[in-house]
């Protein structure tokens, strides 16, 4: 097995490790760190075709990787600022009762 | 000293600099704002005066400065700066002119509490006219484009807290706008097909022999040349901006703003603005004049809109009483006059109309905020009277001004600019029709002018603002006394005898001129028009002077629906109101009738049909049968609840959907490729 | 004058060292006895740097606050011998502090109370690795050292919370959320002012950095960038923000004595509390030391001829200076409450700092300036940032209300 | 080389798995913080220096701030409410999804013939080279992040301000 391939399967068992949490888990601070987890998941798998790809030295797979950060960033910024404005309407933030679009 | 179009930058940057310290300034750095607007403006018009000298040392030269803007990856965006006599006369022109208007302004804004906002706006919005005039990418010219759309926007509200000046910000915006999205669209598509917006570029320019062989060769929907529809989408921004027919509306209401915004944007720069666009891609504009066979050149377009332009605001302006609004309306009036001499194929003639204009204008809108100021803002001339006596100076220069608008022979600047105009458009092979109205328009603005004059400066004071009115101080009055004496020179920089500014801007080397009695049939044909004006003028309101603010006017009491209807200004307003508000309003209502009768009575429909269902499914189990369809809607029943518990609202639920259904999609495609 | 070069035999010391020691051990264990002998030197240096920088703040608050500071301490056989000025006192501190019962309370977090004040030291201790002490001296030379250091320092606030969360006190939980608040607001005036530095360096290693600095004009003025506009201003709020950053008074409010008890440190004791104590004064030392680096001119001598004397040592001087300051400051200035100090970095550092990245931006646009327009470059440059300084210092302070002092007499 | 992948993939997954699975949520996030770190150590095992200093500043200085605030504001540090697998039938269908997206990527990944180039050494990319590339053909891709970084900074203020934008400052 080349090492690409252990890369990508490391990627791929944090990305289900990240999806699994979002799916079963209620609390909504959790789902969304599941969510960071599948993001860098996807980093991961830039890293690693940076360096085992053709082209290397054009840099492509680090700067999509530091992009997607920014990205990540700015949703975790509005996702927790969203987890808070839920907290504060139905004082709690389990993710299986926020269920309506208006209340 | 030499200069190159490295430093045109400079131009714009002055103001655009004194209006970002008067945004950081607080509130009580009044003095210091306005000091650096207009010390701004005094070192544009002194760069633009050596920029001028630059050019006119070579006035065939295109002197370009382009740079990488910014690097998209597949291409790179290049903007530049562009020097030539045409460049030249309008900075010189848009910078004294507006260095006036700022010291104007120190004594007509200094009670009102957002003096130092006032100046900040003010200097950005030069600095956005003057970035205009000195791009040489059609890219940089639309951003100082919408600068200038938005600082004016913030100007003509600038007394936002009346609801009419907020009204009338909105409307100049968003009348504007309309335009600019066709200057948008045929801005992509001229990068589109040239694959660059520089005006020149050694050759690549968009303006060059090269760019505009290609784009008339080709001819896209309804036979038109390429050239043709970009032009055309290109006159609609201008049609915006310089408020022609049939995008004049925002232009009057624009008067909200204070008077030297009224100044600075009736007179140098955004109405000056559409011109000098149409000017700038001339070029582009005149490609489609080979082609024989086309539906329509676009210059055509131009010169008939800016005939008909002419004609209707000079109409309007008869029956205003406003001050501001009745030198509005001659604004219109006059930007259609140089549209015409553009699509008459004089860009020359258009551009000395321009800033002759440009002067006589500012001055003639100072004067107006001068009688305004004294008069305690009293705007409405029926009310005015009598103030010859006691505003010497304004008197004095504001007629100097009304002589020039009106074309007075020989000595005033707009006679000789008008002259040419009339002159280009009689020459026109193509239709006489707009010569026709321009002559029209003459009579009419001698005819509005003298009415214009006599109402507001004889006769009796008929309030007490004017009254108690009495000359401004020196700040206000020397740039009046300045305007005036530009108002009369600037006109024989470009007299049939000697054409100095022709051959300058046309880029020739030596000044050839003609005999004034070659075009003398013509001028004394206007000579006698504009007497015919101000004869009637003066039988219908001098003669007989206005005694009270309320009596009727003499015009409406001969014509009376003729009058009515031009103070209504021929019902643009009530016209947009009943055709595209009422379509919106229609549109709307129709999606409203849509929705309740349509998709609701669909809806309605469906809830019937599955009660009529129920009832026969009810009548059927109750009269015929019975448990085997109990059976069976029991069960369709619990299909549907089991259904409805899908929609839980959850986000669980959902994703857990979503990623099922992603695995057998994966699979299923997998399995497919296999077989 | 013929300046000293990097092999200059003082220069050249410590690496002859090490070498030597290298040379005895095994050829393969060379690599692993090479770092040890960085991080034991480190360690060694810095444990005795910040043993007498406790006793040098000490004395200096003590004669700050007109008294004497510790000076009883002398050596423990010697009993009738000479005080030495207190100097001892460090290492009496040091036995006191390990000799202590450690106390954990019975509701706490205990694996978090462990690991707390373990990774606080040892993050602070990461921030050495990239500073370059002496001309060839630096433990690591990496290419985004400036990176790596603020990515080391972001992780000793965390280790902040682990431990005022693992106490179950309420205060050393309140002290937490402060350390957060603080850290998010300080950092970004941090990073800023830095930014500057690297943009007009064009480099974020820490050593060609300093190696940028390394010239002089006419001969004696460096061109330390501390002796620019844009520099100076970028110096001052690295200052303000360190002093945040670090926890230092007057922004030590997550361990305010008296508002919080002791803030995160309330539950701890003995070796513990030495720990935190200790890495609250690596964190500062490194701090300075990027400073130095950054801003005056690291481990250059400031004239030419000063050249004989190695560069670790001005460097160590340098870095001593920058601790006296710290300790000034901390004996003149009243703590900030927690408005004042989130409102200080948010209305006045960031809308500074960014301004100062674009004066940085304009000085590295005009560097071919040369003759009168140079002087135009240091008009402009300095009315860049002192006309909005005035400005956005007035309207802060405009916005409140005149002070009154009630107490004082008039 | 390998065994140093094999010890970071453990790390980081293990962390991860752990950190999911944990009622505490301050346990869960700090135990993420260290599954950060350990992909910030994979990126520096494959040589990408500059990434996985920002992953630390950005994910361990920044990021992490934010959660364990959020955790603190919505007063979930001490657990006073069951933070546990509320629906078991809901774990185990999203185990069972979760399985089925690794198998497919896992099969996909195993059933591909990589082409992996031959040369081993780590590809180096200076941090100036790094900054031409990021602002010469990505300028654009910049420019966007920055306002979505912007964006995101209003949007984050706007939802978690206490007050709605059309009240006034001090509506009781």
């Amino acid at each position: 097995m080349s090492p690409l391939q252990l890369c990508l399967i490391l990627s791929s068992l944090l990305f289900c490790i990240g999806l699994v949490a979002v799916m079963s888990r209620g609390n909504a601070i959790l789902v969304l760190l599941g969510v960071e987890l599948m993001l860098n998941a996807a980093n991961i798998n830039f890293i690693a075709f940076w360096r085992y790809g053709p082209h290397p030295e054009a840099g492509t797979g680090i700067i999509f990787v530091l992009f997607s950060i920014a990205a990540a960033a700015a949703e975790a910024a509005v996702g927790f600022a969203l987890v808070i404005a839920i907290y504060r309407h139905q004082q709690n933030i389990r993710l299986q009762e926020a269920n309506r679009l208006k209340g | 000293m030499t200069f190159s179009a490295q430093y045109l930058w400079l131009i714009p940057a002055l103001p655009l600099a004194a209006a970002a310290l008067g945004a950081v300034l607080p509130r009580t750095g009044r003095g210091l704002a306005a000091g650096a607007a207009i010390a701004a403006m005094v070192a544009s018009f002194l760069v633009s005066c050596v920029a001028l000298c630059t050019a006119l040392a070579d006035p065939a030269a295109k002197l370009v400065h382009n740079f990488a803007w910014f690097d998209l990856g597949s291409g790179v965006l290049r903007l530049g700066w562009l020097l030539d006599p045409l460049t030249a006369f309008m900075c010189v022109m848009v910078t004294f002119v507006g260095a006036l208007i700022f010291i104007f302004s120190l004594g007509y804004m200094k009670e009102d509490k957002g003096y130092k906002q006032f100046f900040c706006f003010m200097s950005l919005f030069a600095a956005a006219m003057l970035g205009l005039i000195v791009a040489n990418s059609l890219l940089l010219l639309f951003v100082s484009w919408e600068l200038v759309g938005l600082a004016s926007y913030l100007l003509i509200g600038f007394w936002f807290h009346k609801p009419a000046a907020a009204a009338a910000a909105k409307k100049a915006f968003i009348t504007t706008r309309i335009g600019d999205l066709g200057l948008l669209l045929g801005m992509l598509w001229l990068y589109n097909s040239t694959g660059s917006l520089l005006f020149f570029d050694g050759g690549a320019g968009v303006l060059e022999t090269a760019a505009l062989g290609s784009l008339a060769a080709q001819v896209t929907v309804g036979g038109l040349a390429v050239s043709t529809a970009i032009g055309l989408l290109i006159f609609c921004g201008a049609v915006g901006k310089s408020g022609q027919f049939p995008l004049h509306v925002w232009l009057p209401d624009a008067m909200e703003g204070p008077t030297p915004v009224s100044a600075l944007i009736h007179a140098a720069t955004m109405v000056a603005a559409g011109v000098f666009l149409i000017a700038r891609v001339y070029p582009l504009m005149a490609a489609d004049q080979v082609l024989a066979h086309v539906p329509v050149h676009a210059l055509t377009v131009v010169a008939f809109i800016g005939a008909i332009t002419a004609l209707m605001g000079a109409g309007i302006a008869v029956a205003q009483n406003d001050i501001k609004r009745v030198l509005a309306f001659s604004t219109v009036s006059q930007l259609g006059y140089m549209m015409l001499a553009l699509g008459v194929g004089s860009w020359v003639a258009a551009i000395f109309h321009l800033l002759t204009h440009a002067f006589f204008k500012a001055l003639l809108f100072l004067g107006a905020g001068s009688v305004i100021h004294a008069a305690h803002h009293e705007q409405d001339i029926r009310a005015l009277g009598g103030l010859s006596a006691r505003m010497k100076v304004t008197f004095v220069t504001f007629a100097i001004g009304t002589c020039a608008l009106v074309g007075m022979p020989l000595f005033f600047s707009g006679f000789w600019s008008k002259e040419a105009i009339l002159h280009a458009a009689h020459g026109w092979d193509v239709s006489h029709l707009p010569f026709y109205a321009a002559v029209l328009g003459v009579v009419l603005t001698a005819f509005y002018n003298t009415r214009l004059m006599a109402v507001t400066f004889f006769g009796k004071p008929r309030s007490p603002g004017a009254e108690h009115a009495h000359e401004n101080s020196p700040v206000m009055t020397l740039p009046l006394v300045v305007l005036a004496v530009c108002a009369v020179v600037l006109g024989f920089l470009n007299t049939p005898v000697w054409p100095w500014l022709d051959t300058m801007l046309l880029g020739k080397a030596e000044v050839h001129g003609h005999s004034l009695m070659e075009g003398a049939g013509l001028m004394g044909l206007s000579v006698v028009l504009v007497a015919l004006g101000i004869g009637a003028g003066w039988a219908l309101y001098w003669r007989t002077t206005r005694t009270s603010a309320s009596a009727p006017d003499p015009l409406a009491v001969r014509a009376p629906r003729l009058m009515t209807f031009l103070a209504a200004k021929l019902k643009f307003d009530e016209l947009y109101d009943a055709t595209v508000g009422r379509l919106n309003s229609a549109a709307a209502a129709f999606a409203d009738f849509l929705e309740v009768w349509v998709w609701g009575g669909l809806v309605n429909l469906l809830a019937r049909l599955g009660e009529f269902t129920g009832l026969v499914n009810r009548e059927t189990d109750e009269r015929m049968l019975n448990g085997g369809f109990d059976n069976v809607s029991g069960k369709v029943r619990g299909t549907g609840l089991a259904y409805s518990r899908a929609q839980t609202g959850g986000v669980h639920g959902y994703l857990r959907f979503l990623v099922l259904g992603f695995v057998i999609l994966v699979l299923l495609v997998v399995m497919g490729g296999a077989r | 004058m013929n300046a000293p070069g990097t092999d200059y035999y003082l220069e050249r010391a410590p690496l002859v060292l090490r070498d030597a020691i290298v040379q005895w051990s095994p050829v393969p264990a060379q690599w692993l006895v090479h770092q040890l002998i960085t991080i034991v030197a480190i360690l060694a240096v810095f444990g005795t740097f910040f043993a007498f920088t406790t006793i040098a703040e000490r004395k200096l608050l003590g004669r700050l606050q007109n008294r004497l500071g510790p000076n009883r301490s002398g050596l423990p056989w010697w009993k009738k011998g000479p005080k030495l000025w207190g100097l001892t006192q460090p290492f009496a501190d040091a036995v006191k502090t390990l000799t202590k019962e450690d106390i954990v309370p019975a509701a706490a977090d205990k694996l978090l109370h462990f690991l707390a004040p373990v990774l606080v030291v040892t993050f602070s201790l990461l921030t050495f690795a990239v500073l370059p002490f002496g001309r060839n001296l630096i433990p690591v030379d990496l290419d985004a050292a400036l990176l790596y250091f603020f990515a080391a320092g972001a992780a000793t606030e965390l280790a902040i919370f682990m431990a005022g969360w693992a106490s179950r006190n309420k205060y050393s939980l309140l002290a937490a959320m402060r350390a957060l608040a603080q850290v998010i607001s300080y950092e970004l005036p941090l990073l800023l002012s830095v930014v500057p530095v690297v943009l007009i360096a064009g480099t974020l290693s820490t050593q060609d950095i300093v190696l940028h600095q390394g010239h002089w004009t006419f001969g004696f003025l460096p061109h330390w960038f501390v002796f620019t506009p844009w520099g100076a201003a970028g110096f001052v709020i690295f200052l303000v923000s360190a002093l945040a950053e670090s926890n230092r008074s007057p922004f030590d409010l997550p361990e305010a004595e008296s508002e919080l008890i002791a803030g995160h440190l309330t539950e701890y004791s003995g070796f513990k509390y030495a720990l935190f104590f200790m890495s609250e004064y690596f964190g500062l030392t490194a701090l300075s030391g990027l400073g130095v680096t950054l801003f005056l001119g690291g481990w250059q001598a400031p004239c030419p001829f000063l050249q004989f004397i190695p560069s670790y040592l001005w460097f160590m001087f340098k870095l001593v200076g920058m601790l006296v300051f710290f300790i000034w400051v901390r004996g003149t200035l009243l703590r900030l409450r927690i408005d004042q100090l989130t409102r200080l970095s948010w209305q006045f550092l960031v809308p500074l700092a960014l301004i100062n990245l674009g004066n940085a931006a304009f000085w590295a646009l005009t560097a071919g300036w040369t003759g009168p327009l140079q002087l135009v470059r240091w008009g402009v440059s300095l009315a860049i940032i002192v006309v909005p300084f005035v400005l956005i210092g007035r309207r802060l302070s405009g916005t409140r209300a005149p002070r009154i002092y009630r107490y004082a007499a008039s | 080389m390998t065994l140093a992948l094999f010890i970071l993939a453990l790390l980081i997954l293990g962390s991860a798995a752990v950190a999911m699975a944990l009622r505490n949520l301050i346990y869960s996030a700090l135990l993420l913080i260290g599954s950060w770190a350990g992909i910030a150590a994979f990126y520096l095992w494959a040589g990408a220096e500059f990434v996985a200093f920002a992953q630390v500043l950005i994910y361990v200085g920044a990021i992490s701030m934010v959660v364990l605030f959020a955790v603190l504001l919505t007063k979930q540090g001490h657990a006073p409410e069951p933070v546990e697998f509320t629906s078991l039938s809901r774990f185990i269908t999203g185990l069972i999804a979760g399985g089925g997206v690794a198998g497919v990527l896992l099969g996909a990944i195993l059933g591909m013939p990589l082409d992996v180039r031959t040369a081993q050494a780590a590809p180096s990319l200076t941090v100036k080279e790094l900054g031409a590339r990021l602002m010469g053909p990505h300028t654009a891709s910049l420019l966007v992040i920055g306002l979505l970084l912007t964006v995101a900074l209003l949007g984050a203020v706007l939802l978690a301000s206490d007050k709605r934008p059309d009240q006034p400052e001090d509506a009781p």
